[in-house]
């Protein structure tokens, strides 16, 4: 007769462990998540990582300055744009580079863009985790449009490696410009019928609200960044804190709600899409002329030896890098602070109590991707 | 930075040396402090009284000019932008106090600090490893773990 | 047949297997074989599974505009033992390897592997001497059918290897690559 | 009177294996139909095109699947109680094809007439959610135990308001057999009567047949494959093919009971109850692609304290305006 399922007896609870395991529809990825549950309830919960750690940052100390930009977007390929751009302003940072006006404009166009393309991803992701097909395939074909605006100018789809120190490879030209301004237009007359279809539908609502409320003290245990504390009713956005690029010439708002349940952070992220569709119009109108690269880039990057910390807003939260150089042009170290790192630790304490069906909301509604919580 | 941070912190920590770099702002922090693991669990009680997130948790391998590994401890505030640096020295083979109990966070920093330099964290709910394969028995981020060879003749990805 | 034929013959007369070999099969299947080839690859059912920034593009193939359900392959399989084809996606990591290797034995017999992007076929950008994270190359862990080369590939290529997995599947025995 | 089978053959043995040959040919043919239905739907509401490439507008999709299905090795994993694993596609499906002789298609198309066709349906349905116990409980698989238990929960939570929408109908028609309750209804269908035992019919039918809202037995996204994690081959294809079998039937039964079966003006009787019955999956596959999955309490929330009051509510309303008539 097989052993049956090792139904372990421990005071009057007959619990058992369930592993969400590294291949798993709704894990976003190879996330590993053991489960101690009574019934369906779950008492504890622990999330598994490392399964797809791919040493970005041994390699970082291998590599100069320049060779390590293609590893920099393949970190968290949702928000590839972003990081790419980020290490490079890093490093001009360090260096003390000026950017032209108009490489500083482009790069705030991509990096919305790629902010709008992850968040939809996200979007339809979490809604296939609660059962709802449809509406995965409506993102992605915002998403594919997006894609395209990029892919002219960058030369690929996911990982980009458009950003050079000093600016950026390649000029856009009008027809770059209109696409852009023809995709806004058509997203905003999307964006209601994705409230119909999702935002008004009874199941959803009743499958997110106050689902996985995360309490106040959690941002301050877990130094949780992103959507995640905007929708704790922290005001706290690295774009308006520490303004990097020309943030600051924009006139955007930081959304902010205090439910800090599964629907509010659902929330978050819809209107953050609006926000940084406001970006891109502003950005798109306002673009001067002029060069796209620094004119003297030095040819060997040598940065002065020291200790230096740069964070940029990705898609998921506070993505800062750590670089650490001893005077030669080869990083002495850089360490890559990833918001899903801090962001999925604090499930330890939040799944407690919640079911099954919960777990996959919860974990959608945090948006993990794991490469980055890796690296 | 209010000065009455900085005052309960001196008084807590009287040995702390201070270096102020608002003026350097490619360090991306108000203020550096150079201090002793030991007092680590006090510094993080003040600011988790102040209201600061532990950010960032990582090391470096000094191994080669001073014999030591440098933690790196970054508070940063939620609201103000305000971040502290904290480099603390380590002797390979002594096992800094964990500042796990008081801010989570810092559970799977350590954890990652371990899985990648080996310092282990004394009073550390669960020092395992966290990132590398099952059964891996090397440290990676060592300077003397598997040097590729440099990459100055080679075009990097050799 | 003449070498056969002076073998046979040394110890007098040939022995039961050579004459069975000679008159060839009794049942000849072959039409059944050739049936069960055409149906196998026009309804390929992949298993959801994505490690890394391929898996991104391999939902991309899966959507609407590069549509995989046109081939019949869009119907993706959550449990190992319903699949028909493991398209790898993505960086294979040390720690990720057992689990794959798992996977691989879960499902049914007449199964393929397609390995989607650079980092499956030697490692791709995160391949350097002494590499300790990942395993180089799918074909460590499991039998590959095609390659898609790419960083990552796009949907595009995706589906041509779907139609060249298509190709080796109604080939049958003798499939030429 | 119509001639059924039993007539037609003689001895009612010969009757018996000619509608079990007609019965396997009609839902065969009709599961081949409806998976391929079902993906080319779902495909239009998400603006793609679906199987396209095998055959005339990819209808041959579906055969080359089944096809492929069969020609799969059939897995019996070691871990596994063997009795209840071999049994459970057998168990889930042949209360379907007893139910499918139940039903009367057109006027004289009837395979027996029984007085008491109703409850012999609603006793066949309940039988079928064994098979998915008999799978969940045997493949001794923890996503599988949980797909299980949940199915029988939905299953007795979703049966109470089925039989208490039909009492509705049958106190109406003051008939427990199918043929007359559809006689009945000649001139005027049944669900102008009783809208609300038709809402709370097809909802409850919904979950019956597990599928979205109420698909958290194989809760795809929770629980891998539910309590088919472990089949492979054409065991697998059997629960698909139970899956939609369990679609026709309950189509069938709501057709029957509330759409006046095949009265319709001009086009013969068959006619008309097929094109009823692919309606009504028409709208089943409409809420599959629309609507994101219930959770469990809420799924028993649902039923337990909103349909069966209703239900009940419905009954009383019924006996009583009929007493007063």
């Amino acid at each position: 007769m097989p052993e049956l399922i090792h139904v372990g007896r421990d005071e009057d609870r007959d619990t058992y462990y369930l592993n969400m395991g590294p291949q798993h529809p709704s894990t976003h990825g190879v996330l590993r998540l053991r489960l101690l549950l009574k019934g369906e309830e779950i008492l504890e919960a622990e999330p598994i990582v490392g399964y797809s750690h791919r040493a970005h940052e041994k390699m970082a100390e291998n590599r100069n300055y320049i060779q390590f930009l293609p590893n920099t977007s393949r970190i968290d390929y949702l928000s590839g744009m972003i990081y790419n751009i980020g290490y490079c302003q890093a490093v001009e940072r360090i260096l003390g580079l000026e950017v032209p006006e108009r490489a500083e404009y482009i790069r705030i166009i991509c990096c919305e863009l790629n902010r709008i393309s992850s968040h939809l991803l996200w979007y339809g992701t979490l809604l296939m985790d609660l059962g709802g097909f449809t509406p995965f395939l409506y993102c992605w074909d915002d998403r594919e449009n997006i894609l395209d605006i990029l892919d002219e100018v960058t030369g690929s789809r996911l990982t980009y490696c458009y950003g050079r120190f000093g600016g950026v490879t390649m000029d856009v030209n009008d027809e770059f410009l209109q696409n852009t301004l023809d995709f806004c237009k058509r997203f905003r007359e999307r964006l209601p019928e994705y409230e119909t279809l999702v935002t008004e539908n009874i199941i959803f609502q009743n499958r997110c609200k106050d689902v996985g409320v995360f309490d106040q003290e959690l941002a301050q245990d877990f130094a949780l960044t992103g959507p995640i504390l905007r929708a704790m009713g922290h005001k706290r956005d690295v774009r308006r804190d520490e303004p990097y690029g020309i943030y600051d010439k924009f006139d955007f708002d930081i959304p902010t709600l205090n439910g800090a349940d599964t629907f509010d952070r659902f929330l978050i992220r819809v209107e953050e899409m609006h926000q940084s569709l406001s970006i891109v119009e502003q950005a798109v109108s306002r673009i001067p002329d002029g060069p796209v690269m620094a004119p003297k880039v030095p040819r060997k990057i040598k940065p002065p030896k020291g200790e230096y910390y740069f964070a940029v807003e990705s898609a998921r939260g506070h993505f800062g890098m750590f670089i650490v150089s001893d005077g030669t042009e080869i990083p002495y170290r850089i360490h890559l602070r990833t918001p899903s790192f801090a962001n999925l630790s604090s499930l330890r304490s939040v799944l407690r109590g919640t079911m099954i069906a919960d777990t996959v909301a919860i974990l959608g509604s945090i948006d993990i991707v794991l490469p980055e919580i890796d690296r | 930075m209010s000065t009455t941070l900085l005052d309960t912190l001196r008084q807590r920590v009287p040995e702390l040396k201070t270096e102020d770099n608002t003026s350097t702002p490619a360090a991306g922090c108000t203020a550096t402090h150079v201090c002793t693991t030991a007092d680590i669990p006090a510094i993080a009680e003040v600011f988790k009284q102040a209201g600061y997130c532990l950010e960032m948790l990582t090391c470096l391998d000094m191994r080669a000019d001073g014999g030591i590994f440098r933690l790196v401890y970054h508070f940063s505030r939620a609201d103000v932008p305000d971040r502290h640096r904290f480099l603390a020295d380590v002797e390979p083979g002594h096992e800094p106090p964990t500042a796990a109990l008081l801010f989570e966070s810092a559970n799977w920093y350590e954890r990652e600090v371990y899985d990648m330099y080996g310092v282990r964290f004394a009073g550390h709910p669960d020092m395992t490893r966290i990132l590398t394969e099952e059964g891996a028995d090397y440290h990676p981020l060592l300077k003397d773990f598997g040097v590729a060879h440099p990459t100055d003749e080679g075009n990097g990805n050799a | 047949m003449l070498q056969q034929e002076t073998k046979s013959t040394q110890n007098g007369k040939p022995s039961v297997e050579e004459l069975l070999r000679e008159a060839g099969p009794l049942v000849h299947l072959d039409v059944l074989d050739n049936l069960l080839n055409q149906a196998r690859a026009r309804s390929l059912w992949p298993l959801t599974f994505g490690l890394a920034c391929c898996a991104i593009e391999l939902m991309a193939t899966g959507a609407a505009r590069f549509d995989m359900d046109r081939y019949g392959a869009g119907v993706f399989r959550p449990s190992a033992r319903q699949a028909d084809v493991m398209i790898v996606a993505g960086t294979i990591s040390r720690k990720m390897g057992p689990v794959i290797k798992a996977l691989w034995d879960q499902m049914p017999s007449p199964k393929w592997a397609i390995a989607f992007g650079g980092c499956t076929i030697d490692g791709g950008p995160f391949k350097y001497p002494n590499q300790y994270a990942i395993v180089e190359g799918a074909d460590k862990l499991v039998p590959v059918d095609v390659y898609i080369p790419g960083c990552p590939p796009r949907p595009e290529a995706l589906i041509a290897g779907i139609l060249k997995l298509e190709e080796k599947i109604k080939a049958g025995k003798n499939f030429k690559a | 009177m119509p001639r059924d089978f039993v007539d037609i053959f003689g001895n009612p043995w010969l009757a018996a294996a000619a509608a079990i040959a007609v019965i396997m040919g009609f839902l065969s043919l009709n599961a081949l139909m409806l998976i391929w239905m079902e993906r080319k739907v779902s495909a239009r509401m998400q603006r793609r095109m679906g199987p396209t490439e095998r055959g005339p507008f990819g209808l041959l999709q579906t055969m080359f699947d089944m096809i492929k299905l069969l020609g799969k090795e059939l897995i019996t994993p070691t871990h596994v109680s063997r009795k209840l694993y071999l049994s459970a596609p057998v168990l889930m499906f042949v209360p379907i094809v007893a139910i499918c002789s139940l039903f009367p298609l057109s006027e004289n198309w009837v395979f027996h007439k029984y007085d008491i066709a109703l409850v012999l349906v609603l006793a066949f349905s309940s039988m079928s959610i064994l098979g998915i116990f008999a799978a969940g409980w045997g493949s001794n698989n923890k996503y599988s135990l949980l797909g299980a238990i949940r199915s029988i929960l939905q299953n007795i939570a979703y049966e109470v308001p089925l039989i208490l929408a039909v009492l509705a109908v049958v106190l109406v028609a003051r008939s427990l057999s199918l043929y007359e309750i559809a006689m009945e209804q000649s001139p005027i269908p049944y669900i102008l009567f009783q809208p609300l035992a038709a809402v709370i019919f097809f909802i409850a039918a919904t979950a019956e047949t597990n599928r979205a809202p109420f698909d958290i037995p194989e809760a795809e996204s929770e629980l891998i494959g539910g309590f088919h994690t472990e089949y492979s081959g054409m065991r697998f294809g059997m629960f698909f093919f139970a899956e939609y079998s369990n679609m026709v039937i309950v189509c069938a039964l709501a057709t029957i009971l509330f759409l006046g079966g095949w009265h319709g003006p001009v086009l013969p009787g068959v006619v008309w109850f097929l094109i009823k019955v692919y309606a009504l999956i028409f709208i089943m596959m409409w809420f599959r692609w629309t609507f994101p999955r219930l959770r469990f309490d809420q799924l028993l929330k649902f039923s337990w304290l909103l349909l069966v009051p209703l239900a009940v509510a419905n009954l009383l309303v019924t006996a009583l305006v009929l007493k007063l008539l």
